[in-house]
Order: structure tokens, then sequence, then C-alpha cells
């Protein structure tokens, strides 16, 4: 009888997301594991349901990205009544009672954050007379990766008092409002602004355009800094509009299965399992660029 | 007989279109269960409650708010709203019970203001309400864009008590709802103010001209829905045991859906409270289905939820004609 | 009798002034109640009787006026404060909800009660009671929207009597009602009255006034013109005080006969035309240029019939045939491409488009057989709109003027001129007259034999058997759904045609 | 007959004092008016226009080029409201018709040597045909469910709000479609005469609706199908062709949205292009003065309404406002609007004074 795993997904709100899927299904696919799939269009509560009918069908393994940190207790202490073990990815959660998951495989997002400022302190000091005026274009408020970039990003520059971010506004991880936000700060701020560091590529994307119909010059006169590494960023980059991405990997199916048979055949997993992640700036694109899957 | 031939017709719908619901619904989950193994078992009936108890008591306010003619967006806003606050004074060392209370009749008192507003100024409730969506789920980042954790013992000890039913078990949450439900049966049948209610949608201006009060009953109506959206909100942080400005969105539309579905005009005055229990029920055995199948991508799941919901209103509404 | 100079009013209502934007619908009106007596208001169509009514029930707020109840100067400021007053009223319109059961109707906001509950049992039964001292037996669980108008009037008129109250107030409640339901209203208006109520009543029928009230107030252009005790004053006088004119007004009956169709050309005839449950089937001939009147009592089948001839619904079996070919109507589109118009009993849900302005009600029905494309230019909306203003004597402000705003009997005008600014060959006129003013009802039916006599075609159907029996070149009767007589003018008179109607002298 | 009256009296539109504050596109005007004042007050340089690359540059043209689509979806939106109906599909129709063009035109770019080279595939008047015809489809399903089975317009359109997305992910695999193919870009971010591409086609668009409404009958129906839909169909209006018509058209609208908005960013974001934009729409709509209760519109009205939207939102984000605090910014504006819109509001005021 093959292993089951029953993996419940945040939704499919971005290409970083949909990479993610794609590589959990085909490594499962490779495996000869069964998946059960259940997208839960970016609602906790779906994916408690989600949970609630895995354990209902006896699967051997639960594995999800959280939606959310908290408010997990309860499901995971069913999950473990019914003697499932849980693995998280992508997300951490807090719980009372860090037994009630084996293994949490991912990335951390606030050391995205910090790197994405680490690139810029290492640019400042190799350009002293330029101006480092930040704005920032934020994920959807009050998600965690918005939370953790903003946070990472902002510990490290507090260090370096030619950063400063002058303007900060939800782009909600989109082009459009990317776009949007950015043509109001060049609007508002005009020359002043001589970054950018976007929580994600795609408004990193938007915000590009917006630059460049604003008669500027993006990767020169604005510098670009974003973080998740997709293709478009690649291509950005490729054509000098982009200076740098952080790489969030999408590719955890391998991982995932790997230690779901590792914790089905009993034995001991790492609680912490990080994901390899780099960063990437322009430099490096064209190098990089055909190795891209996603 | 003839009687103005097509509202004669629709009076008579919502009485066929709840039977049909109860149908349809007993339909989809015997092919649930043929199709998938372990779909029938008890507990899985069970948690289509637990999972979704504050989906029927906001579907419950909706319900009330709908037959009376009008429409709150706002209630899965406020409900969030709920889970925030109580996250917050929880984590301020409130004691729970005054916090429950607190929330309870904060909620009231929003969808009480939004009922005023449109009652004194003639707006329409759609937009009212909307604004007050927007601003409840901003007052919830003006308390914390993150998440707050919910560590208090009662509300932990409600989040994991499992009350033996029938061989399962429910929430305690689930309970609640259950008697908001019959609480709320009772009231639109056998008060003043449910049956003024009812009155209201079906002609706000003759149940004015019989002497109805109408401005009251349209602010009482909205602070019921409220009411229902804040205790969902507690239900949901006892569910959830956290407070988040991101929870539950979009859930004004499952349950004006659920509403609608359980055989309520949209333009008021007819259905039944009842109705939003199955089409609540329908709703989440949707969800529930598409989890045991677990093949469907993101965007099939999509899919077939709109597919679902079209096979159940249209054979839903063939079947109230051909009885007709 | 009960009314004596020497009583106080129990509602005296003086100086009364309301406008509306661009109308002056009340200057300086007053009125005078005493108990035990039935009052009648009477005026023509826009005089200003049922604002009247709604300003001393609350409805709307006076500018100027008083109101005193019993000696005490009152402001209602709601229609329940008028009831917690004493007042009870039947508005114009029927004014129930028609997804609420005909025992709630009647019952809501004062609910027999067990327990803190509603009581539904004794609710159906009081209601169920209540019904059968007006004659009327339905069952009271059922929707009221599943009635015709007339048990809805009744269900209203029902309702005001179950309010126990000082003053009752009924607003046209004759005019869906048929002789035989007059009549018991009457008889419970007059016990009421034994019992020293005060009763406000309105109608457009001299024949009621005189048949029930004590005091007659005359409204003209919103003023009172005048209080007069019913006995002395003479029904022409009474009409001309209506119009304001010492002018003679022609009395009923004067212009009768005044078609007198060639009985030749069939125009339109049904072939067992029937609806499971609504209609048995019927074979009925209409001829070119011949006014056909339909006679029947209450729920007989006649409003069922005009809505198969229009297609309003769709026949399960049988035929219409016009000129020789033999079509079905499934809309009523189809209907009017045949040159048929109808002008339906139920103004309020199935006339009036109450937002859009009096030019566009007018001129929907032509716009409509015109097609999408080819818009009316608004020079000739605008000259059809007045014409049909002028012609018919429609009281309003402007033709821009929404339609809702109009008094009743000026809607109803309205919703004629609509269909015969299509100039159909067939027009079906569904108590075409109902709530409108002595005058113009004279007036119309005389517009209407002219149209006749130039060739077109008139289904009339109306409660009022003498204008049936006056207008008509011929008289088909129905009883319980089924065609059963066919009359030509002159075989049937006032009496005459009570008996058949009511089943005594045909098969 | 026996009421005298004047003829000339009584085709004089409007009941004599047709005076400013009366007129029905007042308030919203007046709402935009206060809001470009407050934005005048403490925006510096808000309403400064420079030409720059031969066209119009500013603050202004952002907010006529960024409400440019939901001015569109309001026109569709404001018909279906009149019928008293309501699509809350919009969105997700500007998802797929964005996806279908996009990936039709498509382009990948190819690295060839190290330069990026770009490849389109169908010609661009096919894919926007394309676009607009499965907008079209879902325009005519929205009918049919509506008018054809009867169904409850919030539900009959609820269905494709849901799958409508569903379908665009299918077809892009949940992947962001990004367009090289550079003529296409003109449409959402294309100047002509220094302005903006997209005002022309938004004005295209008002223009044809308005003619259709003032030299048609389709205004006058409309209205009376919403204010009345037994008695329009009574008087012989098809009532039911009507109604599809709105769909299509909403839905062709939200089509055309969809095509500007995946132009402007130059991809088609099937999960996140056009969401919400139905409730943006129906705001629009009822702040321009349309009820939703049907009947009366106006579609000057709506595109009003979507520029204090669209005004707003750029407020927002020029002031700095935190992005935590937006919501209660917006919301608070849009009661206060929405208050002083209130006929009551100036009753309510006059019996206070008196
Ligand atoms: N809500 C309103 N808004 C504007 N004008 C109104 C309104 N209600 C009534 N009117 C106007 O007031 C005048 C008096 O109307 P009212 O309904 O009182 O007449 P009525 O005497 O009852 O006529 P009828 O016999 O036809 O019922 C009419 O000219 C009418 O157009
Ligand atoms: N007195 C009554 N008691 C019970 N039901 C009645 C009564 N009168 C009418 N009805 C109901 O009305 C229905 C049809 O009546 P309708 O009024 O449409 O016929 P009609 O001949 O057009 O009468 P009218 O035009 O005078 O209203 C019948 O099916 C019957 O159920
Ligand atoms: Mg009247
Ligand atoms: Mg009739």
């Amino acid at each position: 009888k093959p292993l089951t795993i029953g993996f419940s997904q945040v939704g499919a709100e971005s290409e970083w997301r949909t990479a993610n899927t794609a590589s959990i299904k085909s490594a499962a696919k490779q495996a000869g594991v069964n998946l059960k799939f259940a997208d839960a269009q970016q609602r906790q509560e779906n994916q408690v349901k989600a949970i609630r009918s895995f354990i209902a069908q006896r699967v051997d393994v639960i594995a999800f990205s959280p939606v959310v940190e908290s408010g997990w207790d309860t499901v995971l202490r069913e999950a473990k009544a019914a003697k499932i073990p849980v693995i998280l990815t992508d997300r951490a959660v807090k719980v009372s009672d860090p037994s009630l998951y084996v293994s949490f495989i991912g990335s951390d997002f606030v050391e995205e954050g910090r790197r994405a400022a680490r690139w810029l302190v290492e640019h400042q000091k190799k350009n002293p007379n330029r101006g480092y005026n930040i704005v920032e274009l934020q994920g959807t408020v009050g998600s965690a990766p918005a939370l953790d970039r903003k946070a990472g990003f902002a510990e490290v520059i507090a260090g370096n008092p030619k950063l400063k971010i002058i303007r900060s506004q939800t782009g909600d991880f989109t082009r459009a409002k990317g776009k949007e936000v950015m043509e109001a700060f060049l609007k508002s701020e005009g020359k002043n602004i001589n970054v950018l560091y976007a929580h994600n590529d795609d408004m990193a994307i938007g915000a590009i355009q917006a630059i460049e119909e604003a008669g500027l010059k993006p990767g020169k006169d604005i510098l670009v800094v974003s973080i998740d590494g997709v293709k478009g960023a690649f291509e950005a980059m490729l054509q000098g509009k982009l200076n740098v991405t952080v790489e969030c990997n999408p590719l955890l199916g391998p991982q995932l299965v790997q230690t779901a048979q590792l914790v089905k055949a009993g034995k001991p997993v790492p609680k912490r399992i990080t994901v390899n992640e780099g960063v990437f700036p322009a430099e490096v694109a064209a190098k990089e660029f055909p190795n891209r899957k996603y | 007989m003839r009687g103005v031939s097509g509202v004669g017709k629709l009076a008579a719908a919502p009485w066929f279109t709840s039977m049909v619901t109860v149908v349809l619904l007993l339909a989809m989950l015997v092919i649930g269960g043929q199709a998938y193994e372990g779909f029938l078992s008890l507990q899985v009936m069970l948690n289509l409650l637990i999972d979704n108890a504050f989906l029927l008591v906001i579907a419950i306010g909706m319900c009330f708010v709908i037959l009376s003619g009008g429409i709150d967006l706002s209630v899965g806003a406020v409900l969030a709203l709920a889970t925030m606050i109580a996250a917050w004074l929880l984590q301020a060392g409130w004691p729970p019970l005054a916090v429950i209370a607190l929330v309870l009749l904060g909620g009231s008192a929003f969808g009480g203001a939004m009922g005023a507003i449109i009652h004194v100024f003639r707006l329409q409730p759609f937009i009212v309400t909307l604004a007050g969506m927007f601003l409840a789920r901003g007052l919830c980042y003006l308390i914390s864009i993150e998440s707050i954790t919910i560590e208090d013992p009662l509300f932990v000890a409600m989040s994991q008590t499992q009350i033996p039913f029938l061989g399962g078990f429910l929430s305690p949450g689930a309970l609640i709802a259950l008697l908001m439900l019959a609480l709320a049966v009772w009231v639109a049948h056998f008060s003043s103010f449910g049956r003024a209610v009812y009155a209201v949608g079906g002609n706000e201006q003759s149940a004015e001209m019989m002497g109805l009060s109408v401005g009251r009953t349209k602010i009482l109506v909205y602070a019921f829905s409220g009411f229902c959206a804040a205790l969902a909100g507690v239900l949901f942080s006892f569910y959830m045991l956290s407070g988040y400005g991101l929870h539950a969105q979009g859930t004004e539309l499952d349950a004006i859906a659920a509403v609608v579905i359980g055989g309520t005009l949209l333009t008021g005055g007819y259905g039944y409270v009842l109705g939003a229990l199955s089409g609540v029920l329908v709703l989440g055995t949707i969800q529930t289905l598409i989890a045991f199948d677990g093949t469907l991508s993101s965007w099939w799941t999509k899919i077939v939820i709109g597919a679902l919901l079209f096979v159940f209103c249209v054979v839903q509404r063939l079947m109230g004609m051909r009885q007709k | 009798m009960g009314a004596s100079a020497t009583q106080v009013p129990v509602l005296e209502v003086t100086g009364i002034h309301k406008q509306f934007p661009g109308v002056k619908a009340l200057s300086d009106a007053g009125l005078r109640l005493y108990p035990g007596e039935v009052h009648t208001l009477m005026g023509q169509n826009g005089a200003g009787k049922s604002t009247l009514i709604k300003v001393l029930t609350g409805v709307y707020q006076p500018e100027r006026g008083s109101i005193v109840l019993d000696g005490k100067a009152i402001a209602p400021g709601s229609t329940q404060d008028a009831q917690i007053l004493g007042i009870s009223t039947v508005y114009q319109e029927v004014n129930l909800c028609p997804n609420l059961s005909v025992a709630e109707n009647i019952f809501i906001g004062r609910y027999p009660r067990r327990f803190g509950m509603i009581d539904w049992r004794a609710m159906r039964r009081d209601a169920a009671a209540l019904l059968a001292r007006l004659q009327i037996d339905i069952d009271v669980s059922k929707p009221l929207s599943t009635y015709p108008l007339a048990i809805q009037q009744m269900v209203a008129i029902g309702r005001a009597l179950n309010i126990s109250a000082r003053v009752l107030i009924l607003d046209e409640p004759t005019s869906s009602l048929d002789e035989n339901e007059v009549q018991l209203l009457f008889s419970v208006l007059r016990s009421l009255r034994e019992q020293g109520m005060a009763i406000l009543f309105v109608t457009h029928f001299l024949e009621q006034t005189y048949a029930i009230s004590d005091r007659i107030t005359v409204m003209r252009n919103g003023e009172r013109e005048g209080e007069y005790l019913c006995s002395e004053l003479s029904r022409l006088a009474l009409v001309n005080k209506m119009v304001g004119a010492p002018e003679a007004a022609p009395e009923q009956g004067a212009s009768a006969g005044a078609t007198n169709a060639p009985q030749g050309e069939t125009f339109l005839a049904t072939r067992a035309l029937a609806r499971k449950g609504v209609l048995a089937p019927v074979d009925l001939a209409i001829h070119k240029g011949e006014l056909l009147g339909l006679a029947g009592l209450l729920g007989s089948g006649r409003t069922e019939t005009a809505r198969l001839l229009f297609g309003a619904d769709k026949a399960d079996s049988g035929a219409i045939e016009i000129g020789g070919r033999s079509r079905s109507f499934s809309t009523p589109r189809d209907a009017i491409a045949e040159g048929i118009g109808f002008c339906s009993e139920d103004r309020k849900h199935e006339g009036a488009i109450l937002s859009l302005s009096v030019r566009e009600n007018l001129i929907l029905a032509l716009q409509a057989r015109q097609g999408l494309l080819r818009a009316i230019p608004m020079r000739r909306q605008q000259e059809l709109a007045t014409y049909y203003v002028q012609q018919l004597g429609i009281k309003t402000a402007s033709i821009e003027t929404p339609i809702g705003t109009l008094s009743g009997g000026n809607q109803q005008k309205v919703l004629l001129a609509r269909w015969l600014a299509t100039e159909p060959k067939l027009m079906i006129l569904d108590e075409p007259t109902r709530g409108i003013d002595v005058r113009a009802k004279q007036e119309i039916m005389d517009y209407v034999t002219t149209l006749c006599r130039k060739g077109m075609s008139i289904l009339f159907i109306s409660s009022e058997l003498p204008e049936v029996l006056r207008v008509s070149d011929r008289i088909v009767v129905m009883r319980d759904r089924n065609v059963c007589g066919e009359y030509r003018r002159g075989e049937l008179d006032d009496s005459s045609v009570l008996h058949v109607i009511a089943g005594e002298g045909c098969a | 007959m026996n009421v005298p009256l004047n003829p000339a009296a009584l085709t004089s539109a409007q009941p004599a004092s047709p005076s400013l504050f009366q007129h029905p596109l007042f308030r919203p005007l007046a709402a935009l008016a206060v809001l470009l004042l407050i934005d005048f007050a403490l925006i510096p340089g808000f309403f400064k226009l420079e030409i720059r690359d031969g066209h119009l540059y500013g603050g202004l043209v952002d907010i006529v080029n960024r409400a440019a689509p939901l001015m569109l979806a309001a026109i569709g939106m404001t018909l279906v409201i009149a019928t008293r109906g309501i699509d809350i599909s919009v969105g997700a129709v500007v998802a797929l018709s964005g996806t279908v063009a996009s990936m039709l035109i498509g382009g990948t770019m190819v690295m060839n040597n190290g330069v990026p080279e770009y490849v389109a595939q169908t010609p661009m008047a096919l894919a926007i045909l394309a676009a607009l015809g499965a907008a079209l489809l879902c325009g005519l399903w929205n009918g049919f469910l509506v008018a054809g089975l009867g169904l409850q317009p919030i539900v009959a359109t609820l269905i494709l709000m849901v799958a409508g997305r569903g379908l665009a992910q299918l077809l892009t695999d949940g992947q962001i479609v990004t367009v090289y193919y550079q003529p296409f870009f003109f449409l959402g971010s294309g100047y002509l005469f220094g302005l903006p591409f997209a005002l022309f086609v938004v004005v295209a668009v008002f223009a044809v609706t308005s003619f259709l409404m003032r030299h048609t009958a389709l205004g006058l129906f409309i209205q009376a199908v919403g204010v009345n839909p037994v008695a329009a169909r009574l008087a012989g209006i098809r009532t039911a062709a009507l109604i599809v018509f709105v769909y299509v058209f909403s839905a062709a609208c939200a089509g055309m949205a969809g095509l500007m908005i995946s132009s402007n960013v130059k991809s088609a974001d099937a999960n996140n292009a056009g969401l919400l934009l139905e409730l943006d729409a129906i705001l629009a709509v009822t702040l321009g003065g349309t009820l939703l209760a049907g009947g009366k519109f106006s579609l000057v009205g709506s595109i009003i309404g979507a520029l204090i939207i669209q005004t707003l939102t750029y407020t927002i984000y020029s002031l700095g406002v935190p992005p935590e605090v937006n919501m209660v910014v917006k919301s608070v504006v849009v009661f206060l609007i929405c208050i002083s819109q209130s006929d009551q509001l100036k009753t309510l005021w006059k019996r206070r004074a008196a």
C-alpha cells in the first residue's frame, strides 16, 4: 500500500505558489506517493476543514502550508489523537506544544528581508555618494511574508543612517497594484526616490513599468531590490531593470516527500529543514536564467 | 388560481425550494458516500457542523437581513474584528466572559449603527454595509496587523472540548450555533419582531402604513446581524484560538449564497430561517467532497465549486418550477 | 341616523396645507367627523382626498393646519401614532404585505398571544371568523398575493374593522368590489355607525354616497368646498360643486347606446380557449367596431379570459382566430402585434411604472410595438402625452412628473392613454374606470365609444353592472369560469342581469 | 375636457426651479470636487501637468488612466443595476479576457546568444476579438441564468465569479502570462494626442452607450423592466431579451476592462486581475446616484463615481497614509459621501434648525 499524504495548500495566489504546488505534485508522482491535495482558497478555515477530512480519511501523513501562524492547536491535537504525523511547509506555526508537528520545511521570510537589506548595505558601501532614499512596496497587509520581510529589512537598515525608508504602502503582492502605488510615489516624491524595495517580484515588475513610464531608468536611477526569484525577475535583470532578487525557493516537493517517507518509516527527522536559497544579483542573472523552472 | 401569476409563483416557490434543497443535499451526500470511502461516516457529518458553525451563525443573521429586504456585506469583517478585539483584550488580561460580552455588544452596536444610518438617511444597505466592511477590517489593522494568539484557558477549553454526540463528537461552538438556530427560528415565527421583518421585506411602504415601526425593525435587524457576526467571531476564535484581520475573507458571500440556496429570496419577504442550515450544509458538503477527492488542482477546485453551485441551483429551480 | 347638530365632532381638521414639489395638494382643507355618522368625502380625481386622509393619519406632515381629536390637538407622526389614537384606515391602494398570509395581514402588529408567543391557531380562527362577517370564505393561511384584488380589498377592510377604533377611514374601498360586496360592507358600516363610530368614506359612486352617508364634504382643488347634509344636497348640485361649475352635468345614462355597431365582420374569435384550473373552454367572438361587455361576479373568470386573449397567460388548449388565421399567444407581444391592447385591473402591480414620468408611461406600449431601435422622437412623445393629458383631463403638474405622484384616478387615465396611443384594433378594458370620478368616467366612456364607432372593438369588463348594460352592444355573462350566456343590447335590464349572473335563468 | 391646461406648461420638462443644487449629478460632482480640493491643499503639485515624452504627465493623468477599467466596468454595471440586477462576476470576466488575450498574443522571451528576443503569436486583432468573445460568452451565460432560468442575479453571477477565475487559471496553469508584444501595450498605457489612449476607449464606450440610451428606446425599456417587470411585459417589452442584453453588455465592458488592465501591466494574472473590481464598480454606480433597486440610472454619475473612488485611492497613496489605516480612511470617506448625498440629511437639518 503506497504512502498517502494529505496536503493542504494555501491557494494559487501567485506564480511562486503555483510552482510550489507543481513541485509537490511532481515529487509525489515520482516517488509513487498517493497525494491528496486540497486548495484552501487563501482561507484558514478551509485548511482546517481539509485537515479534518484528511483525518477522517486516515491518511498517513498530513502536510500543509499554513495561511497564518496562529490558530492550529485544536486541529493539530485532533491529528495527534488520530496518530497522524504533521509536516509544515513554507511557513511556521505558533503552537503551545511543539510536538504537534514533526517537522517544518521552508524558508525564513525574516531572513529574506535581511538578505535584501544586506545587499543594499553592501551597495551603499561601494557607492557612498549615491542617495539611498527607499520606497517600500509591502505585501498584503497582515500576511506573514509581508510582516516578516518588512521586519527583516528594517532590522538591517536600522544600523545604517544613510538608508531611509521614505514611503511604504501595500501593493497586495500584485503587478497592477505595484504599478499603481509606484506611480503615486513617483508623483509625490519624484526624483527623491533612489531605491525600490518590493516584497515580491510581481510588485517590482509592475513598479518597474511605472518607473519607465515616468521617464526614469529602473536599475540605474532607481535601484530595484525584490524577493522571490521568479522567472520574470530574471528577465528584468537581463534587461538591467532589476538589480537583485532574493530567492525564496518554492521547490519543496522532493524534500517534503522524502521527509514524509522517513516519518512514516519511524525514522527521526530534523524539526527544522531549511531549503537552499540564494541571492541573485543582476550580474549572475544570465547564467542562472536557463536553470529557472518557474 | 391566477393570483397575479408571477407573484403567486414566487410566493409558493421558497417552500418548494427549501424542500428541494434538503432532498438535493441528501442526494449529494449519498453520491459522495458512493464515491469516497469514509465519506458517510458519522464524524464527517458532525464535522460539517463543527467546521461551519460560524458560517451558520452568520447565515442566520444574514437571513433576517435578507428577509427584511436588505443585505449585510460587513459580516465577515465584523467577524474578524470580533476575533481581533477578543484576542487583544484577552492578551491584555481581561476576564474571558467580560470579553465575550463586550464583543457581542460591540457587534450589535456596530450593526445597529449601520442600520440606523440606512434608515435615517435612507441609504442603500449594500453601500452602507460595504463601507462597514472596510471599516471593520480597517479597525482590525489598527489593533494589530499581525495575528494574535489566544491563550486564555476558557477559550482553549472551548476549543478542545469534544461533546459526545451519538457516538461521535460535537464542538461547543457547533452546539451554540444550533441553539442560536433554534432561537432564530422561534424569533422568526413566533415573535412580533420576526413577523415585522417579513412584513418589511414584503412591502416596506405597506408595513409602514399598517402601523409597524419600520425604522425600529430595520435597525434591530442589522443589530441582530451584527450580533450574529460577533457571535460567529467568538465561535471562530474558539475554533482558531487567534484574532486576525484577514480571518474569514469573503465569508459574506458564502453567507449570502447559503441563505439564497436555503430558499430565501434576495428581494425580501420570502423564505425560512431554517433554510440557512441547509444552505450552509450544501456549501460545506461541496467543500468536503472536494477535500475527499483530493485530486483537484487549485483552479479545478474553483471550477468544480462553481459547477456544483450551478447544478444545484438549476436543479433546485427546475424542480421548483415542475412542482408549480 | 345619529347625527345631530348639537354633537361635538370627534375629529376636526382645519386649515391644512400640504405642498409637494411642484404641486399644491391641499390648501386650507378641512373636515369635521361626528360620532355615529358616515361622512363621505367627495371630489374629482386629484382633488386631494387621499392626501387629506394621509395627513390626518400621520403618513404626511402638513405644513400648516390643525387636527383636533376629542378636543385635543394631535399631530400624528406616523400611522402607528394614528392607530394608537384610535384612527383606523384603509388607504386607497391596497397596502398590505403580499408575502404574508391573509390572517397575518389582518393581525399584524396586534397578534393574539399565548405564553408570549404568537398564537397562530387563534389568529387563523379569528381571521376566518372576521372574514366570515364579510361573507368571505377563503383559506386564511395562504399568502395574500394568491388572491385577486377584490379579496385583498376585503382583507384590508377586515383589518381596519378589527382595530378597535373611534374613527374609521375608508379611501375608495368599493372601487374593486361588486354590488354584493358593497352591500355587505354597507351593512357592516351601518352597524358600526349604530355603535357610535365615526366613519369617513371616499367614493366616486353617487349611488353609494346616497345609500350610506349622512354628511358630505366636497373637496375641490385641494380646498374644502363645503359640508352638506346628505339629505339636503341633490345629485346634480353635488356634481356641480365637485366640478366647480354651475353648468348642468350629464346624469348617468345620458349617452347610453352610443354605439350601434354593424354586426358584420368578426375581428377575433376564440375556439375552446382554456387554461387548466383557471378557465373552462370559452368560445367568444368579438366583431369589428363592437363594444362587448363581460359581466359576472367576482371570480367568475373575466380577468382570466382577458389575460388569455392578451397572451399574458398562456392557454393550455384552444385557439384564437384573427382574420381567419388561428393564432396562439404566448406573450403579450404576440397579441400586441395583432393590434390588441390590454388595460389591466391591477394598476399598481401590472400597470403603472411608478418612478417613470407620465410621458414615459404613456408612450411605453407604443414604443414597445415600434421596437427598440425606432425610438419615437422626443417631440412626438411630448405631443402624444400632451394630447392625451388634455383629452382625458389628466391632472398632473407636467408630463414629466413621475406617475407615482399622481392621484389614483389620474394614474388610471394615463394607463388608459398608454393603450389608446397604440390605436389598437381590439382594446381589452378590465375595470378601466376604477377610481375615476363621475364626470371623468362619463367622459372616458364617451371617448371610448367614439373610438368604437370609428371601428375599434372593445372588450369591456366592469363590476358596475349599470355601466356595462348602458354601453355594451352585446353582453357575455360568465359564471364559475364558464361562459353561461350571451345577450344583445336591451335583452337585459338592471334586475334581470342580476338573476342571470347569479345563476338563475341560464343553463 | 374640463381641466384647462396649457400645453406649453406641460411640455416644459422640469417642474420649475431647475436649480443647480437639485440636479442629480450635483452631489457626486461636489464630492469629487471636495476630494480634489483636499488633494490640492495637501499634496504639493497635485494639479501639475507637464509634457513628458510627448504626452501629458501628472497625477490627474494617472487617476484617469487607472480609473479607466473601473469606469468601463461601472458603465456596464449601471445597466445591470437599472434592471434591478447585479453582476458580481465582473472581476472574473476581467481575469478571463485578459488571460485569453495575453495567452494568444503571448510572446516568449528567447535568449539568443545572451540577447533577449521576443516572439509574438496570434495577430493582435484576433486575440482581442477572442478575448471579447470569451467575455460575451460569459455575459450570455449570466443572462441565460437570470432571464432563462430565473435564478437570482447575485447567485447566478456568483457561479461565474467563482468558476471564471478557475477557468482563467486553468488556461494559464496558474502562471502569470507575460506579454512581450509592443503594440498591445498601447491599449493600456499608450497615448493619443498626448492623452492616455484608455481615456479614448472609455469616452467611446460611454458615447456609444449614451447614444443607445438616448436615440433608441433601450434606456426607457431598461428602466421599465427595472421598476416593474410585470407591467413592462404586459406593455409588450421583451423583458427576457433585454435582461440577457444587459448582462452581455456588462460582460463586454468587463472584457474591455480586462484587456486594458492586462495591457497596462503587460501581463495577465488570472488570480489577481480585477480582484474585487465588481465591488468597486457597484460602489461607483451607487455613488453616482443610481439606486440598486433598479429604474432611473445615470451613466455620467457612474463615471463620476469611478473617478471619486480612484481619486480617493490615489490620495491615500500620495498622502503617505500607512497601509494599515487605508481601509479606515476609505470607509470613513465613503460613509461621509453617502450621507452627504442623502436627501434626508437636508430634511433632518431643517427640522433641527426649526
Ligand atoms: N407623493 C406625492 N408627490 C407629489 N404629488 C402628489 C403626491 N401625492 C399626491 N400628489 C398630488 O396631490 C394631488 C392630490 O392627490 P390625491 O391623491 O389626494 O387626490 P384624490 O383626491 O385622492 O384623487 P383620486 O380620486 O384620483 O384618488 C394630486 O395632484 C397629486 O398629483
Ligand atoms: N368571494 C370569493 N371567495 C373566495 N374566492 C374568491 C372570491 N371571489 C374571487 N375569488 C377567487 O378569485 C379567483 C379569480 O377571480 P378574478 O377576480 O380574477 O375573476 P374575475 O371574474 O376577473 O373577477 P374580477 O375581475 O371581478 O376581480 C378565483 O379563482 C377565486 O379563487
Ligand atoms: Mg385618492
Ligand atoms: Mg377581474
